[in-house]
Order: C-alpha cells, then structure tokens, then sequence
C-alpha cells in the first residue's frame, strides 16, 4: 500500500487524538523538567490543524504536510511549534508533487523532517530533545524501505523505533532546550518532546496500518 | 473531532484560586484590561494578540519590538510607550508568541527606519522571532534581533541552549528604545541593546512556585523552609535547593555571581535593578536591595542608578531577582532620557 | 527581666518563608532599602523613624503627612516627594505608629504654612495621630486631620469603630498633595481631601492570607476555593466567606455595594482604581480591571481616570480591591499634576 | 498596708512578666478577630517601660504611673498603646503627690482610668472591649475600698471581676475596635484588650498581695 493525501490527513486525525489524550501526561513531563506547557501547546496546535482541515481538502501528500506544518508554526508557539513546523515542511518538500509516497519516500519524508529539526534546532545525538527520537526513527524507516516494506511498514518500524528511544532519553543530561537549564537535574525524566514524537509516530503508524 | 474528546479543562475543575474567568481566554481578557487602563498609551491588535503603541508607526524612527510568553507583566506589554517599545507580542501563559504575531507586530510599528527585535534566548522565541525576522525581511523590512541572555545561573557554553534572558531584558528595552526615540538608527539602537547585554548580568530565586493556569499545579514543589536558587522565569524548577537563610544570605548567594561573572570590578559605576518575582512584597524587596547595596558598596561599586520593583515576574511566585548592569555616561543618559509606559514612566 | 524570659523569636523558630534577617528589624531594615533606593526623593529621620521628602520643609507651603502600620507598601513610604507627601510615617507591621513618631514627622516637614494629617480611620491610628495633633498644636502649628474612611464593607454608624480607610487613600494624599503644591492654604487643602473621601468609596476581597512576620502563621484560614469578602488591609478577616467563583463574578461582588453605597448615577465622571493586595499578579489585575470598566459602563458611568497596581497592600495576601472615586473638573487638575514619587510618578 | 512609689513599680514589673508570658496568647486570640499584634504591641510597650525604670527611679505612685503611661503611649502604637496611656495617666493625676495610697486612693484611680480610656475610646459597656473588664473592675475595687479593704485587698477584688469579665465578653458582637468589622462573627472570641486588662490587673494584685 502507498500513502495518500487522505491517509496524511488521517494520520494526522490520529496524531491529534493521541495529543488530546496525552496532553496532561505532556504537560505533566514538561513541569518536571521545562515550564508545563508541552501538552498544551501540542493540543493546541493539532486542534488548528483539525479546525484547517474542517475548511480545506489538500490533494497531495505534500499539500497535506504543509497546511499541517504552517498551522503548526502559527498556532504553536514554544520551541516545539517551529521545530514540528519545520520538520513538517521540508517532509512536504520531500514529497513534491508526488500523489502517493511509498515505503522509500516515507523513509526519505522521515529523514528530511529529521535534517529540518536539526538545522532549526542545532542539537546533536544525545542532547535530550526530539531529535533523539527522530534519529533512530529515521534510520530505522530507512532500513524498512531498503528491506521492501510499503508506507505503512516503514511507520511501524519508525514508531518503534521511536517507543524506545524516547525511553532511552530518560537518563541523560538535557544540553538543549529549557531542561538543559536544570543540568544534572534534568536526569531521570523522559524528555517531553521525545515522547510526543514517539506518540506522533505511534499514531501515524496505526492509522496507515488500520487503513492498509 | 478531537476537542470533544478533550473538553477544556475550566477554572473550577482545575481548582484554580486565581481571579480568572477561563485558563483559555486568560492572556486575551488580562490584555483587553490593560487596553481599557491605558487608552492613552496603547492599542491592542486582536487575533493574533499585539499591544502597539498609540501612535505607531512613528515615522522615520526605529521601532523597538519585544514580546515572549504572557506572565512575566509587566515585561514587556507594560513598557509599551514613547522611550521604549513601539510593541510587544505577548504569547500564552509562559510559551512563546508564533511568527505570525510577530510578524503582525512588525507590520503595526514599522516606521520606514528599520525594526529591532528584542528577544529573551529561549529555544521557542529565539526560534519564532527568527522566522518572523525572516518573513519581515522578504517584505523588505529591515530587521535586527538582539538576543537577551544574563541569567548566570545557567552554565554557557555553545554546545547548550545558552542563558537565558532574564532581568536585563527591562534595561536592554529601555536603553534601546530610548536610543531609537532619540533618532538613532537601526544598526545603532542594536549596537546599544548588544552593549546592555554585553554588560548586564542577573540572578534569581524563588521562594514557592507560580501556578500557571492552564496546568492548575504549582510548577515544582518545594519545602516549608526550602527555595530554589537560580530560578528562571517561566516556573521551571531553578539550579539548585537550598535552605531559605537570612536575607543577608539570599542577597549574597545571588550577587557573588554576578559579580564574578562579568566581572565587576573596583570602581565600575552600576545601574542595580532588584527585581520582584511577583508575589514578593514590596517591604521584603526593598529590605532586600538596601543589603544589596551594602554589598555593592563593599566591593567597591558606585550604585549610579536603580530600579526596585516587580517588573521581570513569574505570576504570582514569590522570590526575587538582582541585575546588575555596568554603566557608561551614554547609558545613564538613555537611562534616564523620558518614557512614558504603564510601568516605566519618567 | 522580662526580656530574658522571652527571647525575641526569630525567623528561624517562626518558619518563616520571607526575605528578612529578622522580625523585629524587619521595618527598620526595608526602610533603610527604601532611603537607599531613592536618595533623590526622601532621607529617612530614624527613631522613631519617619520618611521624609530630600527638600523638607518647603517654606511657605502646606505639608501633607500620612501615616499608618507597615506592611501595605508602597503606601505610604513609597508617595513620599514632590506632589504628594511631606512625610510618612510607618508603624510596626499592621500597628499604627505612636504619637511621637508623628509627631517628629510634623517638626520634619512643618513650613509654616501647617500641616495636614490624613488618616486611615483605624481606632488606633486615629487615637494616635489625635494625641501627636495635640502636641503639634501646643508647639504653635496648625495642624488639620481628615480621616479617610471608605469601606463599604463596613457597616457604618455613630455607635462603631466606624469604616476602614483603604484604596481611597491613595487618591486623597495625590490631591490633597498637588493642592499643597499649587499652594493651596491648609483649611483649602483639608477641604478637597474631605471632598475625596466623601466621594469615594472602596471594597476589597483576599484569595490569601497575609503572614505578620512577628505571628509566623497566615492571619486567617481559607478553604482551597474559599475568599474573604469585605477583607481589609490589615489581616483581620473579612465580612464573610464565599466560593471564589469566575472573575466576573468577583468584580461586580465588590462593585455592587460601591455603586449602591455612594449612589454612583448614570452620567457620573469616575476614577476607577483597581488595586492588588499584594500578591495577586498583574495578569489577574488587569483582566479584573477590564471587566470593571465594562460593568462601570453598563451602569453608565465614564472612566475618566484609572489607577491600576499594587498601592494598598497587605503584606503578601493575594486579592484586590475597587475603588470608585466620583470626579469633577478640580479633581481630575489636580490628579493629573505632577507627582514624583518611588510609587506614583507623572 | 498601702502602696507606695516600689509597690507601684513592682506591680509593673510583674505585668511586664504577665504579658511578656501571655504574648502568643494574646497575638493569637487577636489574630482571630483582629490584627494578630495586641500581645506583640503590649510586650513591645511593656520591655520599654522596663527599660525606662532600669535608669530612672520614680518617688511616688504618681511619677510611676506617668513614666509608665508616657512610656507605652510612646511605643505601644496601635488601639491599646493610648488607652491603656491615657488610663496610666488619668490615674497618675488621681494619684496627686500622695507618697502611699490606701484602698479607697487605689479604687479612685482604677476609675480614673476607666473613665481615661472611655472618654478616649468612646467604647460602651458592652462593646466588647477593655471597658467591659474596666467597669466591673473599677465597681468592684470601688467596694473593696468601702468594705474597708486595703490597697492589696482593693486590687484582689479587681483582678477578681475583671478575671469574669474578660470570659463573659466572649459572646458579645464587637461594636468599637478592629473586631467591629467582622460583625456578627465577633461574637465567641474572648477580647484580646479585655484579656490584657484582666491578666494586667490579676498580676498587680498578686504583686501588692506578696509585698503586703
Ligand atoms: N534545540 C532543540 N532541538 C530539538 N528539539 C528541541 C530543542 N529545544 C527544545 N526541543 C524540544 O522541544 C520540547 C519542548 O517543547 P515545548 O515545551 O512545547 O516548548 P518550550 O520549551 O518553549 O516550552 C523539548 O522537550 C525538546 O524535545
Ligand atoms: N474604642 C475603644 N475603646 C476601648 N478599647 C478599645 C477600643 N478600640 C479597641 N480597644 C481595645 O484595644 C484592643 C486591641 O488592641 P491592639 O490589638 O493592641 O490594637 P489594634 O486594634 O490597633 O491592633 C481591643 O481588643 C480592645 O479591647
Ligand atoms: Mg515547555
Ligand atoms: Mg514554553
Ligand atoms: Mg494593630
Ligand atoms: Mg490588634
């Protein structure tokens, strides 16, 4: 099965749910060791991106991706909004004008999300953000493609890849971000924007496998 | 749709004992209150939220824009006004405002002179300041960003997110938007608030946590005699814990690094900005920056100006903030040139 | 001795949470920050210790000196200086000052042209200033009293205490203050003080409960959505104790009994002072302000001036208090004059 | 036996003791109608006055009862700093130049400081303050002193009533003072002024009792 404009659209219906529900464990995760917004500001953008889609019908994957990437950046503010925004961006110029991504072009959307957050963001392996989710992720989508799976497969792999390296963040020290803030305190807690790209992921793996 | 899943969570189920109608509309309702307060001084551009100065765009002249999230008031919507900045964009309660206000921002004040941006170093603003720098710039609006960063309890060093702004933001806007009402241009204005940063230095403490309203949960919880020391400005927990002490030791434990850092030194001449976290009463603040001074004196430093107030906050946290700034006879001067704002006005 | 069997308790054995060296210093301490802060606007006379404008005496002018326990800065230490107050003269927390302390104030700042007491009409401040009156008076100068008394909260009548002074005070000194400077004589300048306390009328409610530094334990107890209605500044609990409810519902609690009590009528001029006790942030303030204004408009009434912030405070409790004065042209001159003071400066 | 200048002065040093003793007593029972400071103000006015007589040596009744009165007017504050100064000193002209009083001097004086802080305070019998204790007190010693009591025996009588009167102006709804302002929720706490001028005069008279 490939990817197209409505299974983004779907996968991004899932990606707002799992935020909604998982909004106070967020903001929760975020108190902990940066300022108690993450989930709000997670919920409060994927609702813009719900409302968006309310009113307009993108017809192409990418057309999809950058309605989703500019509401987020209009509507989300914090570090997380430019971040998710840019990675959202450059995946819907990864996929041009093509009308259906297969297992190859969702691994290289991955990855291109992955180089956009890192040149927004400068962090590195092992900083404690997003980025250390996205990382394995990508990687992990590009050996599903390399080994033949269609779209859907290539979400599975990366979203599990994503499960445990969001856990992985748990002990280390943040460099980045408002938790580097708290230096070795930071230490001990699951990142928050780990976790909610590893949710994202998990949601946009189960919608492409539900309608696959 | 999701948000039937997920009702907003109102005042009564969070259990919020705060003078609020809705956590949602909080930053939308304080902001239309400061616009009926100060019709004389500022307007407030609705959706996304701006407050603009009056009269802008002052023609010719640089306009100074700040902004960054909401609960830090009087920072920075209460020093919009002539001799200081021609708007500020405030985002939701501690989260950064979006490109798009910002950009909105620069659209309202833009006077033909250039635009400078002034803007705390956190990830999030650093990150939607830049984005809105760049949109401006391809309408052809020129743009500087001056990034504030005095916090001396964050560790520095290029491979983390750096310091944070913090105190100093107050001086760098005042010193700026002095400068721009004075005539001086773009690459000016920006060299001076470069300089204040340069310059300025600060430190915090916190003695409870402020509640922000969407969450309804104190930030971090902390000991009957407990308080964290190096705190910031949005409720995230601070460097260290430590026991409250006498004030005289508060005064110390946050002015020895300040002192070191920068360093000051022996006979610099210094603007000392004791600031209130919110919650700190004015007897407690005071008490605080009469030790300060002594302190300073101690060291050899001439306290030549100073600010005493709640004006860098954190809600309704109680604790305090010390900022000094080394001065020059160009900054006493734009330090004390007019302005005319809801908290700053000379 | 007495003293030997009870060692003053310190901050320590009292748990308490503030930036102080110690309770029985504490007033002492905070004013001498507050002369450091402010050498251009007021020097401190110490023991008893009285804040006094840097110039006093003005020859020739009228001296306008208010007064009262500490713990509600920045009134009235911080509308010390020109336009408003020769001289404050703070008592231990929440107690009113005695009579000598009062009465150093008045040789301070007496010009010859007599002085004006303005009095929170507390038993003990009352009974106190009366006493320094006297002793003024037996000296050769002219000494005027006018008692501010503007609670609604309290029921009054000839067989009570009378109402609290509270947010009117403010508004009393600033006139009465620019009256003296435009040199208005002592009998003219008691007159308009009368006029704004006749014309005033204020109603506060708490969310918290002030800690006296010498007690160590909240003044009351409220519930976790529980208010004080009808709270006034000193700690002492208020008319009664309700839900908190929506902020909308807060506002009009308090305007309801203001409007009633004076009558405010449509077409009447007002300034609406929006007051924070203290430890509520600007957030809270300025959205309750907001919907002040439009219930004021609903009933008609222009806001002419406003006045917004914390300047009747108590200690760090959190909560507000409305203040509706009714204006005319005089009373709008003479706020509008200016003032340099650390607290109110135009 | 009769009172002289040192009875006087011993009877202020053991009311030092009682309200120093009696501090958190007394900010208690006023921080729960009041402002939490009536023991810190009498402890605060009462070391003064201990202060005062460790340089000066008053020679009769009077001299001690006004160093005493100008002493607390001068650094109580408050409601109770010029009451209690004014009855202080009310008494010291009742006193006159007398170098001893009798039972009959010292019941003359006690109303004289009734009648002080009445004409002061303006406060009713019944308006839940020190009055309520200074009436009974004052009617009492008055008594005493015609039954033929001494000076011990005028105060005993005294301390008796007010002891009473303190604990029956518990139910009262305060009308003068700072516990007017609660109203009806006044009523069941005993007045911190009352309790003051019963503990005040309860440890003058075990003071005149022990010298007598
Ligand atoms: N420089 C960065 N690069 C990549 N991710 C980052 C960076 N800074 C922060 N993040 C991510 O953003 C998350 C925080 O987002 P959020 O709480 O919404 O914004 P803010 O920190 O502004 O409050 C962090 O948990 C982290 O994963
Ligand atoms: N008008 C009055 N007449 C007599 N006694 C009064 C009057 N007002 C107050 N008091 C007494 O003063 C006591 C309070 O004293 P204190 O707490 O020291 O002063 P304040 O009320 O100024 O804080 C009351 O308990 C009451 O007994
Ligand atoms: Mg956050
Ligand atoms: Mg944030
Ligand atoms: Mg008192
Ligand atoms: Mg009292």
């Amino acid at each position: 099965m490939s990817c197209t404009a409505d299974d983004v659209v779907a996968a991004l219906r899932a990606g707002a749910d799992v935020v909604a529900a998982h909004r106070g464990e967020l903001v929760e995760m975020d108190r902990e060791i940066g300022d108690a917004d993450h989930g709000e500001n997670m919920d409060r953008g994927f609702r813009a991106v719900m409302a968006k889609l309310d009113t307009s019908s993108p017809d192409t994957p990418a057309a999809a991706l950058k309605l989703a990437a500019t509401v987020l950046i209009s509507s989300v503010g914090g570090a997380s909004g430019p971040l998710y925004g840019t990675a959202l961006l450059r995946a819907a110029s990864a996929a041009g004008d093509a009308a259906e991504l297969d297992g190859p072009a969702v691994a290289a959307l991955l990855q291109s999300g992955l180089d956009g957050v890192v040149a927004r963001g400068h962090a590195e392996l092992g900083d404690k953000t997003m980025v250390d989710v996205l990382v394995p992720a990508a990687e992990a989508a590009g050996n599903a493609a390399e080994g033949g799976q269609d779209s859907a497969g290539v979400l599975r792999s990366a979203a599990q890849a994503a499960q445990e390296a969001a856990e992985n963040t748990r002990p280390l020290v943040a460099r980045k971000g408002r938790a580097s803030y708290l230096g070795e305190r930071s230490a001990g807690h699951v990142d928050p924007g780990a976790r909610s790209t590893a949710l994202l992921l998990g949601a946009f793996a189960e919608s492409a496998g539900v309608r696959s | 749709m999701c948000s039937a899943n997920t009702p907003f969570r109102g005042k009564e189920a969070l259990g919020l004992k705060k003078i609020i109608n809705d956590p949602a509309t909080v930053v939308q309702d304080a902001l239309r209150g400061l616009a009926a307060a100060h019709p004389d001084l500022l307007r407030l551009r609705a959706d996304p939220p701006v407050v603009v100065r009056a009269d802008a765009p002052v023609r010719g002249q640089v306009a100074v824009v700040s902004g960054g999230g909401s609960g830090h008031e009087p920072l920075h919507t209460g020093f919009v006004g002539p001799g200081m900045l021609d708007a500020a964009v405030p985002g939701p309660v501690f989260t950064s405002p979006t490109p798009d206000a910002v950009q909105a921002a620069i659209g309202e004040v833009d006077g033909g002179a250039g635009v400078l941006l002034l803007v705390k170093n956190y990830t999030g603003d650093v990150l939607n300041f830049e984005t809105a720098a760049e949109l401006a710039e391809a309408d052809g609006i020129e743009v500087r960003t001056v990034l504030v960063d005095d916090d001396v309890a964050v560790r520095d060093s290029t491979h983390t997110a750096g310091r944070r702004g913090v105190g100093a933001t107050v001086l760098v806007e005042k010193i700026a938007g002095a400068a721009a009402a004075r005539g001086a241009d773009v690459r000016r204005c920006a060299e001076l608030a470069q300089r204040v940063v340069a310059q300025a230095r600060s430190m915090g403490m916190a003695l409870t946590a402020p509640t922000v309203p969407h969450v309804g949960e104190p930030s971090f919880e902390l000991g009957a005699q407990e308080v964290e020391i190096g705190i910031g400005i949005h409720g995230e927990p601070g460097r260290s814990r430590e026991p409250l002490g006498s004030a005289e030791e508060v005064v110390r434990r946050l002015l020895d690094p300040v002192l070191q850092d920068l360093p000051f030194e022996t006979g610099d001449e210094v603007l000392l900005y004791t600031n209130s976290m919110g919650g700190t009463p004015q007897m407690e603040l005071y008490l605080a920056h009469g030790i300060a001074e002594r302190v300073l004196a101690e060291h050899g430093l001439t306290v030549r100006r100073r600010l005493v107030g709640p004006f860098t906050t954190s809600l309704e946290m109680q604790g305090m903030s010390l900022t000094l700034l080394k001065l020059d006879q160009e900054l006493v001067d734009l330090w004390d040139s007019p302005v005319h704002t809801a908290a700053l006005r000379w």
